[in-house]
């Protein structure tokens, strides 16, 4: 049988053409470049292979103008190519502000991707085509790398840090999704598949109709952890518990026992979740134990996601909290 | 010109002393230099056995050669003996401890005994890593990233760390001796601008030895540290920053790319010249690229982490910086091109190597282009695209350069002549070895194969199974040079001063040298190449 | 001429480093051609291996300053760990054996053997004083089981900075302690050569050398002292 | 020191007093809180010490051009290692977290868990915990 011979990867993302079209370009002028000097050796050396009669040559054959064009003319085009490809990095980086939210954690030796609508898959990812999908990146162990070809996306999942990337799929299909950072023996076996799809089959999948269990939505995970760990004991929803209430506590400001206040954000609640004696709310004394080691990344999230439900629809989304918060920060007023 | 039978039984380096003592304590500079090309052999064998074992492995694409962490460990040994251990030190170890007090008319380098303690250095660093691939291996590849090497690994990582850390003194020691002497102790009348092109690409090369490697070596310590200590440098649990080991670890490691080349570009330098009769055209230009490229390489390293979570704003300037160091190495190109115009062009086979090194690292070169532009290195990071693109530069640059420089001064090392028909031959199947294996693998790169995989996608396999094909190919390709070099130490014809009637005060001394190298330190008059002054009509001394 | 010049320094414990510190008695190796040229070029590699140093100890201090603009605060806070008043007699301790070097080395041109001695033994008397402090901060540190690892035993806020903190603390001090004990050792070597006589206006490299090395430990001293221990007292 | 110039002692036991007087002046000025501005004072004092042992005791000062410019190439090294890894520190998008220790066994994030979950009510999609843009750097913030 013929084996298969791809040569050039799928184009299935919005970002796949523009990123083609600088490779074409590219390889178009190193072909150039290339037969340049490469037929100018060869017909030298035939041109001028050795002879009894010896060509007259002037004794410093130097020309400043040749050396001037060929280093003013790639200086040129260089720039050329880079400004081309600093404006594709841009839109690499940029994710739309309506894309789909997914997170994607990085483990040794598989991807587990969570949907905030709640469904959970390992090394599989399903996403609508036509709509931005924004995913957020990070890693339990070592770095690992989110890298998917047909849709010219990479990006390391590194511990201890959110990264992120996203893409705009445009073919339903299976893609590869690869690990490209070394990250130990299996490494190349944490590879899995994105499923574009059709919105409507997306729509389907996404609420589980046709794999029975409906999905538990984030906040619904959160609220079942709340109560299996035993937070509920201490937080109730007045402030008559050992711990502060958390309704409406989510982007709000908190007054700390010394005397500071710090916005609620994300990064406060899991910084309470895992080392609760580090900024204690004023007026509690620092008993909550910490629940390092006992929650995973992905369970952490869906704490802040519960915390973050409890907050009456009236107030600001955590979204533009933590905007006025940056620039409360650029202001120096923050530490 | 036959050779005169007195030279025979004239003194030279090699034949002043006899025996194991004479070679392990020599301070003569040209015997050092032998002692790390076979030092460098050893090495580069068993990085080339790896390479094979890997290629071999990669022909199907579950990996039925071997398991997962057998080989993890093999393209690590691979990376870190060719990187560390063959490339660094090639040509500055062994053509430049030979060459540069010759060309500059002195009568050793400034510190003979630093330069004997440089290749135990080594010995010891290759002995440590040696110790630690027998006994388990190491499986964080060349680059050691942190938290893995740190707390992922649990193969050999410390030991081969130490054994990196110190190699890493014999470079710098190396590239002190070079400065001091080049500054120090050219011959009367040898002014900077009369500097033949190799001595300035190893004054360049020099530089980058003395700035980047210690940070290489306090990089890598920290990791054997962190390992061994326990205590979290990179370690995110304690909020350190596995980012900031990459620009550690890429500040000596980008530029340690341009200690590989710049070497090979100033033997091409050399060869060119020779073979074509011609001076060299843009001496100043050539010499002020190999400074720039020195000096331009530390600028640019963030390349290699446009995705691991560096900032936009730093990738944007990083990636502009790396456009700009690649002017100098194109200058560098149209150079050499230019000066074969209007030449008497020869193609004996430091010359073919030359052409290949031209050909080759003009490939490489403009693939880094691709690889320095964002919107593409996004896709192209990680994959076999980079994987190409380094092996053109390292396999189709350096080792092209270095096996071209040890062929042109091979009678100057050897006092013989190697076989000039059968060099030929495998420089050309070097050459088309080396096409087959790596230009497939720049489809395979673009089409999303990640480096360092054991398994790939099925469809991945035909182009595979074309770059293994070649890798044998160029793996027979190696071993000749190995063997006719060997064979003409011993039965090689005697080769006279200057069989290739070369210009060069290295030239100007009997072959093998004498252990001081000139009778009386020459005194040098005229700019270097000068071909058009010499007599273009003797046919050369080529067996 | 073969090279059989009176028995050189020995090579000092480090990787041979200080060998060209010590250059074939006072005759000319045979590859200068004269002591000038010999001098020069000892100097000039002499900087150059200062100049790795400065690399060396550059990036882990640059790795240390990044850390620190990250974690102001917590670092700021671990630096109180730290004694402010060894830190601070330290530091004239070195200071001062940088004036003794110094006057070793004056001496080495223009005194004679005896004098060189003192000096020598001074810079030597101050080097170890400088290392015993030393060894009490670090005992200190391993009673109140401040040493990052296992045995890490702080757990107020910020502790993982605080590990975090001290892991840099005792890498650059032990490095800076390990360039301690070499230099030491050389000085042990000079004064051995001082005594029997063998440095005088026309020769005294080995001294000037070392006196070299001994100012530039002294000289990351000079920025470690404030970096670490000045953080967070105010 | 260059080619054998005698250096006056007096000459160094200036520059030592004046050394130890830097000494006491950092220390003093660090015990005064003045924000941001400690450390810059501090770096400052530091590299004016160090300037002048490298020129005095080190005989920079009399030695030759080379060896000077050597030198500031190696600092210029290690400010162009300092800066552009600050640069890339500061201004990345990414945020940082202390990520919780886990031990494998803890994760119940087990695959048959995926179909076992039953919810008693479908409450409306939470609004998604947007991970805040920008957290000041570090999480002890």
């Amino acid at each position: 049988m013929i084996p298969e011979l791809p040569l050039f990867p799928e184009q299935a993302s919005t970002m796949a053409g523009p990123v083609d079209q600088l490779y074409f370009f590219l390889i178009a002028l190193s072909a150039f470049f290339s037969l340049l000097v490469a037929g100018l050796i060869i017909a030298f050396s035939i041109r001028y292979r050795r002879r009894r009669v010896r060509l007259e040559r002037p004794e410093d054959f130097g020309m400043l103008q040749l050396e001037i064009g060929w280093t003013v003319l790639p200086f040129v085009l260089s720039m050329v190519i880079f400004y081309w490809g600093a404006m594709l990095f841009i839109d690499l980086r940029r994710p739309p502000a309506d894309s789909l939210e997914v997170f994607a954690v990085g483990k040794r030796w598989m991807w587990k991707m969570q949907h905030l609508e709640g469904r959970r898959e390992i090394n599989e990812l399903h996403v609508p085509i036509g709509q931005p999908v924004k995913v957020t990146l990070t890693s339990e162990d070592v770095i690992h790398s989110f890298f998917v070809p047909a849709f010219r996306v990479k990006q390391d999942a590194v511990p201890g840090r959110y990264t992120d990337l996203w893409f705009e799929a445009t073919k339903p299909g299976r893609y590869h999704l690869f690990c490209a950072e070394f990250c130990g023996s299996q490494h190349a076996r944490m590879i899995g598949q994105v499923i574009a799809m059709e919105p409507a089959d997306f729509q389907a999948w996404l609420s589980g109709t046709e794999r029975g269990a409906a999905p538990v939505s984030m906040a619904e995970a959160g609220k079942r952890l709340f109560t299996d760990l035993g937070c509920v004991t201490c937080h109730q929803t007045d402030d008559s518990g050992r711990g502060p209430s958390l309704v409406n506590v989510a982007g709000s400001a908190v007054e700390l026992s010394d005397g500071s206040s710090v916005v609620a954000d994300s990064a406060y609640l899991r910084e309470s979740i895992l080392r609760p004696q580090q900024r204690v709310t004023a007026g509690y004394q620092p008993i909550m134990p910490t629940y390092q080691g006992l929650v995973g990344e992905d369970q952490v999230l869906e704490l802040i996601a519960y915390i973050e439900s409890l907050r009456d629809r009236g107030s600001t989304p955590l979204g533009e909290v933590t905007q006025r918060k940056t620039e409360a920060a650029t202001e120096g007023t923050a530490g | 010109m036959t050779p005169d039978p007195s030279s025979r039984t004239a003194v030279n380096y090699l034949n002043v002393d006899y025996g194991v003592r004479s070679w392990l304590l020599t301070k003569d500079h040209k015997r050092i230099g032998f002692l790390y090309l076979v030092s460098i052999t050893v090495m580069f064998a068993i990085g080339g056995l790896a390479a094979l074992a890997i290629r071999l492995d990669l022909l199907t694409p579950a990996g039925d050669l071997m398991g997962d962490d057998t080989y993890n460990k093999m393209f690590t040994m691979h990376g870190v003996a060719m990187v560390f251990f063959f490339l660094v030190p090639s040509i500055p170890a062994v053509l430049g401890n030979f060459l540069i007090p010759l060309m500059i008319g002195a009568r050793d380098l400034a510190f003979p005994r630093l330069n004997l303690a440089s290749w135990y250095i080594f010995i010891l660093g290759g002995g440590i890593t040696l110790y630690a691939v027998l006994t388990g291996g190491v499986d964080t590849g060349w680059t050691f990233y942190t938290p893995y090497s740190t707390e992922g690994s649990n193969t050999n990582v410390t030991s081969a760390a130490l054994g990196v850390f110190v190699s890493g003194f014999s470079s710098i020691l190396t590239g002190l001796n070079f400065l001091v002497t080049i500054h120090r102790m050219r011959a009367p009348g040898l002014r900077w601008l009369r500097l033949p092109l190799f001595v300035w690409a190893q004054y360049a090369t020099s530089i980058i030895f003395i700035l980047g490697t210690p940070v290489i070596a306090i990089t890598v310590l920290l990791v054997a540290v962190e390992r061994s200590l326990d205590i979290g440098i990179f370690d995110p649990a304690l909020g350190g920053d596995p980012i900031l080991f990459q620009h550690l670890f890429w500040f000596y490691s980008h530029p340690a790319v341009y200690i590989m080349i710049l070497p090979a570009m100033g033997v091409v330098s050399e060869i060119i010249p020779c073979f074509t009769r011609n001076k060299i055209f843009g001496y100043k230009f050539i010499a002020v690229s190999s400074l720039a490229i020195a000096l331009l390489g530390f600028l640019v390293w963030g390349h290699h982490m446009f995705v691991s979570g560096q900032s936009v704003n730093a990738s944007l300037i990083f990636s502009f910086l790396s456009f700009a160091v690649a002017i100098p190495s194109a200058v560098k190109v149209f150079n050499w091109t230019a000066t074969l115009y209007k030449g008497s062009i020869g193609f004996e086979a430091p010359m073919l190597y030359a052409l290949g090194f031209i050909g080759l690292f003009t490939i490489g070169g403009l693939t880094g282009l691709f690889l320095a532009s964002l919107g593409l290195d996004v896709h192209v990071h990680d994959t076999y695209f980079v994987v190409a693109h380094f092996h053109y530069i390292m396999v189709g640059g350096a080792v092209m350069g270095y096996l071209g420089g040890l062929h042109f001064w091979w009678p100057k090392i050897s006092g013989k002549l190697y076989p000039e028909w059968l060099a030929r031959v495998s420089a050309v199947i070097i050459f088309l070895g080396f096409n087959l294996t790596f230009f497939p693998q720049f489809v395979l790169g673009y089409l999303g194969m990640p480096r360092r995989y054991h398994v790939y996608p099925p469809e991945f396999q035909v182009l595979n199974v074309f770059s293994t094909a070649g890798a044998s190919i160029l793996g027979f390709g190696y071993l000749l040079p190995i063997v006719y070099f060997a064979w003409s130490m011993r039965y090689g014809k005697v080769a006279s001063a200057n069989p290739w009637n070369a210009a060069g005060l290295e030239w100007a001394t009997p072959s093998p040298p004498p252990p001081d190298n000139f009778a009386e330190t020459p005194v040098v008059e005229d700019d270097p190449y000068g071909y058009t002054r010499i007599d273009p009509g003797e046919e050369l001394q080529v067996a | 001429m073969p090279d059989s010049h009176a028995a050189s320094v020995p090579h000092a414990h480090h990787h041979g480093h200080d060998s060209h510190a010590g250059h074939a008695g006072h005759a000319v190796a045979h590859q200068f051609d004269d002591a000038e040229q010999q001098f020069g070029a000892a100097t000039l590699g002499m900087w150059i291996f200062l100049l790795t140093e400065v690399m060396f100890f550059g990036a882990i201090l640059a790795a240390y300053a990044i850390y620190f603009v990250t974690y102001v605060d917590p670092f700021e806070d671990a630096s109180n760990h730290l004694s402010l008043a060894l830190g601070a007699l330290n530091t004239v301790i070195l200071l001062t054996s940088s004036l003794t070097m110094a006057r070793a080395v004056h001496a080495a041109q223009t005194a004679d053997a005896r004098t060189q001695v003192r000096w020598l033994v001074r810079t030597l008397a101050l080097g170890a004083a400088f290392l015993v402090i030393k060894a009490f901060e670090y005992g200190s540190k391993f009673e109140e089981g401040l040493v990052p690892g296992i045995g890490f035993r702080y757990d107020g806020p910020g502790a993982a900075q605080h590990e975090l903190f001290l892991s840099f603390y005792f890498a650059l001090t032990g490095l800076h302690a390990l360039h301690m004990i070499i230099g030491i050792g050389v000085l042990l070597v000079l004064v051995w050569m001082a005594r029997r006589g063998r440095f005088s206006a026309a020769y005294f490299t080995p001294v000037e050398m070392s006196g070299l090395y001994w100012h530039f430990v002294d000289l990351v001293w000079i920025f470690l002292f404030p970096m670490l221990y000045l953080l967070g007292r105010h | 020191m260059s080619q054998h110039v005698v250096v006056p002692v007096a000459l160094y036991q200036r520059i030592f007093v004046t050394l130890i007087v830097l000494t006491v002046v950092t220390v003093a000025v660090a015990l005064v809180d003045l924000g941001e501005w400690n450390a810059v004072v501090a770096l400052s004092i530091a590299s004016l010490k160090a300037s002048l042992v490298a020129l005095y005791f080190m005989g920079l000062r009399w030695g030759d051009r080379m060896t000077r410019v050597a030198v500031l190439v190696a600092l210029a090294g290690v400010a162009l290692l300092f800066g552009a890894s600050l640069n890339d520190d500061l201004t990345r998008e990414s945020k940082t977290y202390l990520p919780a220790e886990l031990r494998p066994e803890m994760l119940d994030f087990s695959v048959q868990g995926l179909d076992g979950l039953t919810p008693e009510v479908a409450p409306p999609p939470a609004p998604p915990p947007a991970a805040a843009p920008d957290t000041a750097h570090g999480a002890a913030h």
